[in-house]
């Protein structure tokens, strides 16, 4: 066997990043906080942009971590404890008390959704009628897409950028995958109720990845979907439930106010809550910026922590798309593999 | 001869009587129908007409194309002589017919059907020479028609044999008619050899009657004789029942445009009168099929001029509005069409009748100050923005002497700055007194507003410009845009004012040696735009000044024969993508042998093919600035 | 609606409100039109609640009014506000209570400018005291007097008379609360329970048995814009405003309305007797209107003092569907008359709606 | 009724509850690139009419799905239909038929 | 000489509300003043943060800078920390400083405001002050107000007011020396200066307009908004 890496996160990066690193015969230990593999990945429905099912994805991912049980350990139900360097390597320990000596770490733990809650204004949490994207996504899983009393929703509203681009809680940056992932959940709604208007409100519409934007214009032309250029600015309950908001269609200069029936708010990425914890516990740098853990640089070393034998794959440098996630745990991997061969 | 019945009767003839007396009735309500609907300069022309020497030019017209179909022959010998076969050949079967009647039976002439079906009624009681010639001549333009109608067939089957790519695609009602036509004649020739025992006949009657007397022999029964004897007059009668809608009615109607078109009348802005005769006549013979980019490049074979036409008879407004929002005017298929029927101001008219929005036009913003007027947005906004607008203001060089050219570049030149800019070097080498009119952005010239169908806003827009152009007080109006050109020259009353696109400019430049080019070593075709070609009829000129620049190639798509873009500011309706690919196609064509570059005179034209980017697209303007002898550059040589 | 959902939002704006020793400032229009509120106020703490409450007849207005018609200076309203400061100081207070949300908002912006600016500070410093010779300190505590009230609102229920319920059904009052702007709008964190779903009024509504109402366009400005109501040719925009607030709560079918801004009060009173003067719409019950009153008078009717003891006969929407629903006795008589009971003549009725 | 000199004043804000919105779909099934325009502006920057008035084709289009037609009616008379922005739409809007239709859209509603 | 956009700069309240705008309409779609007015705060800002001299000028000559209420509802929603309000209240001010406030109808109102709560601070310590409370110029007042007006010592005894009378209370009579410390706080701090400017620019514009002061005043009181 040669040498051995410890990822921490067992979600999509966690995984495609042992895979590699099993594929090349290292000895990999995966550890996942929580009691199954796939973090958010397992909590979605479909993937933009060609609507694939998220589970066959996950499957396929599970299917074949276990399948390279010879060189991939899951520890489930765990967390890092401490680091601490030995002449060779590094020193794990877990809290479930397993110590593992490793030449390596990876630090998969990817992101947060950024809790719709600290948006006041946008109600959630309060009206009933307001949900989050993952919200909306476990109702396209539960194949149940209705609101609060049970309706079926005749209009329905997506709000992007809520907790993104936003100095107000302090996240100033794009989350990435929300504009895209609006557009799917839009065209959605549209395909489960054609007769359903739907809005989009956006302030840019970021179509940067392949095959993106002629799902926006499959959107428009197909589904006739909505798009305000306007950030919602208020929401409140009207008397019979439904949700009223209040934007400014900034294309024409003039304010707007509409009902809908479902309010979704398209939440985006925040640093996982460990970040912190794990800046501390392995000498890592974390952006003021943006709070997502800091590479030694953008371009070559976009996978090398700070800290010697530490690596990042995936959303806990900042918002990814799963693709973006999957290729940068590839690279995470390949970065491993020079590190520990050169 | 002998009559073979003294009453002179067979209930057979019933059918035929009852088509026959619907097809005059009808002939006379039409008639009365479409004179109605003329306004009353075109009555008058009709009467006449009719007391002119020219109708004998009429009568030669009609006999030529409705007969001989000489047009068709041109463009198609085969299917010419399918089609003058049939219309020929029948129309000698009348005629020798009723001869045959005054020689025989004088005293039925005043029996229609009595021709029709003369060799029932009539037996051959000794061969006479006057007899045997009458059956050959039956015969001959019986076989003549046979032969037409058999063509007829192949060609619904095989239409490549007549060189055709597309022909037309019948509706029920056409099929009836067409397949009514089809029986008639080889019933009518069933009938005949089946009486030809009693009744005589010619060598195709007699011939056919022979070998059938000759299985008569065995079985002995003439029972097969008035069945084909009825079954002749109900195909007639179909026939005749169908005319008026189906295809055929082109029969009646084609003779009747020709003698109108002859009488001086043509199509007015509105689908009445002459415009519902030239829809009738439209014999959807399918000749305009081939020649539409839009059928040929864009796959939208419903939008052809045929289809069209049919819509329109047929009262589907909304379908003949589409292809009249598709068509690209580009004037192909009026071109084509061998009954002369002008779809193109069909569609025109169409639109026209179909905007009808009283809804006013407002264009006084186009007033004189206009240029001095803010961009507004909203009335508070107004006032901030503009402080921006006004450094916007333009400056009009309305000098003290009046310029000797006004330059129009027109709306889509400036979205082709280069030609522009040529055409500014050009006047400069030159030594051109000029004004460009509309140099910070102008009125636009009306005729996409007409092509839109709509006139008043058209006329409002020229109006505007007229007065503009009028107020530089220059003699020669140049515009650089065809579709400028077009209305410029045809329906604006510029009194003294010349009319010139580029193109004839540059060249009268060349010749009165007012600007020197040298010839460069590139090849080139050159694209006629359909504004400037088939609708102004500018060919030469483009051609004389491009030998002088470059190497000029040709291609089988020059002249009349030149194709079009694809975006035609006539088409509204036509999607972009069909767009694209009729420009994609049209470039394509033009440039099976490579060249290095395409030239056009347009500035669409110059953008559609640019953006398909296979090949260097340049305005006639550009290369002849390119190629320039600037005065200074001269001792050099 | 899950109100669990607001009480996490109120939990992270909780505001240090002293409870006693204040400096008291009054606010220019409340003056004018409620004075037996201010009143109540300092009765109320004093009297009922046995809190310090001081007030100088020095003070004068913080000019607030002038500053957001701006004629006034921000230099000179900061030396104004610093003078109000100084007398705070001078009185040995180091609590403020301010009876007007203009004000309240005026000295959290300014001590906030102070704070990220503080060469601004110094120059009001200097600016003061060559103007008047006076120094002064920045208070601990600027509370608004409803936070005060909202503070001890448990207490005020402690003593309470009356209900906010409909004594007939035994359903607790709807009560729509209005927030002033600039109470919490510029600093969500200065007012109790933010500026989404402000809990000052709410928790007083709450204390004293009603149930507040929560409609599309409560956070709404009541329009009253400053100069969008002084300069009359501009009054249409503060008219407009109350009456969007007013079409959006209608559905809701509330008893009252309760403030804590000066204008609001009077603007959401007087612009309902102009809609039924100009388009004959009445919101309340039987062409009455929603009556309106300040938290002073709130507290004061539930404490049972004598409704027009608290001054509710100068609001032009009468309050008597209130007191009527509560049980709360009053004399219809009395309602006009002077301090000696002695009549002073009484107010001509409008035509569409009715008013007592 | 009293007049106090003033008076409620009309909201500008759009409300898209009370919408037609039956009307905007209209032309989209005539003119299907209708729906195809991401308002980018190209139209209404090289607009000859534009030049001289505030017609602005990118805003009517939008006010249209927004069924704000009264400002439509206003504006839409002053196009001159010349086709320029057709010319230079990245999404192959066909403009001029969708302001013809338009027009036709508010003479048969009689939304003028 | 500065330039207008260099004297904004000076204002503190345009350097706490003008940061950088991304035009994303949170402002304007809950301005009160948007609603019922042409008006756009975050066009406002977009147009301020280009910087133009030209359009600055065209702004603060134009009505525009007049329509928002200063309610500040703007503040709490905007994503970028800025605020409109804020800025407005800059450019009222530079506007009025610059004599290009007469230039709108709207900005020709501030001789009416200045002249009423403006010397209402420095005759009476009070923006309102009750008995100048015209019932005739203020009709929406309603019937209760010319009751009270016409009452106004009795009312105030009634409600336990202080009307015009030494020591605390509500609408008491403030003291002389504190109305002095008021003036002396206007001369210090600008604000006489910008009574001058106001009364200054005006008059010249009734000038312009051929209109003595009172006939100017009459105009813009008059002169129904849009």
């Amino acid at each position: 066997m040669k040498e051995t890496i410890a990822i921490i996160g067992g979600g999509p990066a966690g995984m495609e990043a042992a895979l590699s690193l099993a594929g090349r015969g290292y000895k990999v230990y995966l550890v996942e906080k929580t009691d199954a593999l796939g973090g958010h990945l397992a909590r979605w429905d479909r993937l933009f942009p060609q609507q694939d099912p998220a589970q066959d994805l996950l499957n396929e991912m599970i299917g074949k971590v276990r399948e390279a049980d010879d060189y991939i350990e899951v520890i489930y139900g765990t967390e890092l404890q401490y680091v601490k360097r030995r002449m060779r390597g590094l020193e794990v320990m877990l809290s479930n008390q397993t110590v593992l000596q490793v030449d390596a770490v990876l630090v998969a733990c990817g992101f947060d959704l950024f809790r719709a809650e600290r948006k006041e204004e946008y109600g959630y949490g309060i009206y009933e009628n307001v949900l989050t994207s993952a919200d909306l996504e476990r109702k396209f899983k539960e194949k149940k897409v209705v609101c609060h009393d049970g309706r079926t929703p005749q209009k329905v509203a997506f709000v992007h950028c809520v907790g993104s681009r936003d100095e107000k809680v302090d996240h100033t940056y794009c989350s990435k995958v929300c504009c895209v992932t609006a557009v799917k959940q839009a065209c959605e709604i549209k395909e489960l109720y054609p007769e359903a208007e739907v809005f989009n409100l956006y302030m840019d519409l970021r179509m940067f990845d392949r095959y993106f934007e002629q799902m926006y214009h499959k959107a428009q032309s197909h589904f006739g979907v909505h798009f305000v250029r306007g950030r919602l600015s208020e929401v409140s309950e009207t008397v019979d439930g439904k949700i009223l908001i209040k934007t400014e269609d900034t294309l024409l200069g003039r304010p707007m106010k509409l009902t809908v029936d479902m309010l979704v708010l398209m939440v985006g990425m925040q640093a996982c809550a460990a970040t912190a914890e794990l800046a501390e516990k392995l000498d890592l740098k974390v952006s003021p910026s943006d709070h997502f853990f800091e590479t030694k640089d953008l371009f070559l070393r976009g996978n090398q922590a700070h800290a010697k034998g530490i690596f990042l794959a995936g959303a806990c440098t900042g918002p990814k798309s799963l693709p973006d996630t999957l290729q940068d745990a590839r690279s995470a991997a390949e970065s491993i593999h020079r590190y520990l061969t050169d | 001869m002998h009559e073979r019945f003294a009453n002179a009767f067979d209930p057979f003839v019933i059918p035929y009587m009852i088509g026959f007396v619907f097809v005059i009735a009808y002939l006379v309500v039409a008639l009365c129908y479409v004179v109605k609907q003329l306004p009353l300069s075109d009555k008058k022309k009709m009467v006449k007409h009719l007391f002119s020497y020219k109708i004998f030019i009429t009568v030669k017209d009609i006999f030529a194309d409705c007969l001989l179909h000489v047009k068709i022959w041109k463009k198609n010998k085969l299917l010419g002589y399918m089609h003058s076969s049939i219309a020929f050949g029948w129309f000698m079967l009348i005629v020798v017919g009723h001869i045959e009647i005054f020689f025989f039976a004088p005293h039925r002439v005043n029996l229609p059907y009595y021709p029709i079906f003369f060799r029932y009624f009539m037996m051959e009681t000794e061969t006479t020479v006057g007899g045997s010639v009458f059956f050959f001549l039956m015969d001959f333009f019986l076989l003549m028609v046979l032969s037409g109608i058999a063509l007829a067939m192949i060609k619904r089957l095989r239409r490549r044999f007549f060189g055709m790519k597309r022909t037309t695609r019948l509706k029920w009602n056409d099929r009836l008619g067409m397949y009514a036509l089809w029986c008639i004649f080889p019933l009518r020739f069933l009938a005949e050899s089946f009486t030809s025992h009693i009744s005589g006949g010619g060598f195709l009657t007699r011939g056919f009657g022979m070998v059938f007397d000759w299985f008569n022999q065995f079985i002995n029964n003439d029972a097969l004789i008035r069945p084909t004897w009825w079954a002749y007059s109900m195909a007639l009668m179909v026939f005749f029942l169908t005319l008026p809608w189906s295809r055929f009615t082109h029969i009646l109607s084609e003779a009747l445009l020709i003698y109108m078109r002859n009488a001086g009348i043509r199509e007015t802005s509105k689908n009445n009168g002459y415009a519902s005769v030239e829809i009738y006549s439209c014999s959807r013979c399918g000749l305009c099929l081939d020649p539409c980019q839009m059928v040929s490049g864009a796959s939208l074979r419903q939008m052809a001029s045929v289809e069209f036409t049919r819509n329109i008879r047929w009262g589907q407004r909304a379908q003949a509005l589409e292809a009249a929002s598709y068509c690209l005017m580009c004037n192909r298929c009026v071109q084509a069409c061998p009954v002369g029927v002008n779809s193109v101001q069909l569609k025109l008219n169409l639109k026209g009748a179909d905007i009808q929005y009283r809804y006013p036009h407002r264009y006084d913003y186009v007033e004189s100050d206009a240029a001095n007027r803010p961009l507004a947005t909203t009335p508070a906004w107004a006032n901030i923005l503009q402080s921006g607008a006004e450094t916007a203001a333009v400056e009009k060089t309305t000098g003290d002497a009046a310029p000797e050219v006004v330059y129009f570049a027109g709306c889509m030149s400036h979205l082709t700055p280069g030609i522009e800019r040529s055409m500014v070097r050009i006047f400069k080498a030159a030594g051109v007194g000029y004004t460009f009119l509309d140099e910070e952005g102008g009125i636009c010239c009306g005729r996409p507003m007409m092509l839109a169908g709509d006139r008043i806003g058209g006329e409002q827009l020229m109006a505007r410009n007229t007065e503009a152009i009028l107020a530089t007080g220059a003699r020669t109006l140049v515009c650089s845009c065809p579709i400028c050109y077009k209305i410029f020259k045809d329906t604006y009353k510029l009194e003294g004012v010349r009319v010139l696109h580029h193109t004839e400019y540059l060249l009268q430049l060349l010749e009165a040696g007012r600007i020197t080019v040298r010839k460069g070593a590139e090849t080139g075709v050159y694209h006629d735009p359909c504004e400037l070609g088939r609708h102004a009829g500018i060919y030469k000129q483009p051609r004389d000044v491009l030998y002088r620049v470059l190497n000029l190639h040709t291609t089988p798509y020059e002249g009349k024969d030149a194709l079009c873009c694809g975006h035609s500011i006539a088409a509204e309706g036509m999607p972009y993508k069909k767009r694209r690919m009729i420009a994609k196609d049209a470039l394509k064509k033009m440039t099976e042998k490579p060249v290095d570059v395409v030239v056009t005179a347009c500035p669409s034209c110059k953008r559609a093919f640019a953006e398909i980017g296979t090949v260097g697209i340049k305005d006639i303007a550009e290369i002849v600035c390119e190629q320039l002898v600037l005065p200074q550059a001269q001792p050099q040589k | 609606m899950k109100l669990e959902g607001k009480k996490l939002i109120w939990k992270d704006y909780q505001k240090e409100i002293p409870d006693d020793k204040y400096f008291y400032v009054r606010s220019c229009i409340r003056q004018n039109m409620f004075p037996a509120s201010e009143h109540y106020f300092l009765k109320i703490m004093r009297e009922d609640l046995g809190k310090d409450v001081f007030e100088t007849e020095h003070h004068t207005t913080c000019g607030g009014i002038g500053y957001h018609c701006d004629v006034i200076k921000i230099e000179t309203i900061m030396a104004i506000v610093a003078r109000q400061f100084a007398l705070m100081t001078e009185a040995g207070y180091k609590n403020y209570a301010v009876s007007c949300i203009t004000s309240f908002g005026l000295y959290t912006e300014i001590i906030h400018t102070w704070q990220t600016f503080p060469e601004v500070l110094a120059k009001t410093r200097r600016q003061l005291k060559e103007a008047t010779g006076r120094e002064f300190e920045i208070p601990e505590h600027v509370a608004h007097a409803s936070d005060i009230i909202f503070k001890l609102r448990n207490e005020i229920a402690a003593k309470a008379k009356y209900k906010l319920i409909n004594k007939k059904t035994g359903e607790p009052l709807k009560v729509v609360e209005h927030i002033g702007c600039h109470y919490a709008k510029m600093f969500p964190h200065k007012g109790v329970g933010g500026a989404e779903y402000p809990y000052v009024l709410a928790g007083m509504i709450e204390a004293w048995g009603g149930e507040i109402v929560d409609y599309p366009e409560r956070r709404h400005c009541c329009g009253f814009g400053f100069r969008q109501y002084f300069v009359k040719p501009n009054r249409g925009y503060s008219l407009s405003n109350t009456h969007k607030k007013f079409e959006s709560m209608e559905p809701f079918k509330p008893d009252m309305i309760i403030t804590n801004c000066p204008g609001c009060p009077m603007f959401m009173d007087r612009w309902q007797y102009v809609i039924a003067e100009t388009e004959g719409k009445t919101y309340g019950e039987n062409h009455h209107g929603i009556p309106v009153f300040t938290y002073e008078e709130v507290a004061g009717l539930v404490l049972g003092y004598d409704p027009w003891d608290l001054g509710l006969q100068v609001h032009q929407i009468g309050p008597e569907p209130v007191l009527d629903k509560i049980g709360i006795p009053y004399d219809p008589e009395a309602k006009y008359k002077g301090a000696a009971g002695q009549d002073i003549g009484k107010p001509e009725l409008p035509e569409n709606i009715c008013c007592c | 009724m009293k007049d106090f000199g003033f008076g409620l004043k009309k909201s500008g804000v759009m409300d898209l509850d009370g919408i037609d919105w039956t009307l905007f779909r209209e032309i989209a099934a005539e003119e299907p690139s209708f729906m195809n325009c991401f308002y980018c502006g190209t139209c209404t920057a090289t607009c000859s009419a534009g030049k001289y008035t505030g017609f602005n084709l990118r805003r009517l289009q939008l006010l249209v799905k927004r069924g704000q037609w009264e400002e439509v009616a206003q504006r839409i008379p002053e196009c001159m239909l010349c086709g320029k922005c057709q010319w230079v739409c990245p999404k192959g809007v066909n403009t001029r038929h969708i302001v013809m239709l338009i027009n036709k859209k508010l003479h048969a509603r009689k939304i003028c | 000489m500065p330039t207008l956009y260099e004297r904004l700069l000076q204002d503190v309240r345009f350097q706490e509300g003008m940061k950088v705008c991304m035009n994303c309409g949170t402002c304007t779609a809950i301005c009160p003043a948007a609603e019922f007015y042409d008006y756009d705060p975050r066009k406002v800002l977009d147009l301020v943060q280009r910087k133009k001299e030209a359009e600055l000028e065209a702004l603060l000559k134009s009505d525009v800078i007049w329509f928002c209420g200063e309610c500040m509802s703007c503040l709490t929603r905007c994503p970028r920390n800025n605020g409109p309000g804020l800025v407005i209240m800059a450019l009222r001010t530079l506007s009025q400083q610059t004599g290009l406030f007469v230039h709108s109808q709207k900005g020709r109102q501030q001789i009416l405001l200045k002249r009423g709560i403006g010397e209402n601070i420095l005759k009476y310590g009070y923006c309102v002050y009750g008995p100048t409370v015209m019932p005739e110029a203020h009709p929406e007042l309603g019937p209760v107000w010319e009751w009270e007006h016409a009452h106004l010592p009795e009312v105030f005894e009634r409600l336990h007011g202080n009307l015009d009378k030494r020591g605390p209370g509500a609408l008491r009579r403030i003291p002389e020396e504190d109305l002095a410390e008021l003036k002396s706080i206007f001369d210090v701090t600008g604000t006489t200066e910008l009574f001058d400017d106001i009364e200054h620019y005006s008059a010249e514009k009734a000038r312009d307009m051929g209109l003595d002061m009172d006939a100017y005043i009459r105009e813009v009181e008059e002169t129904m908004s849009r």
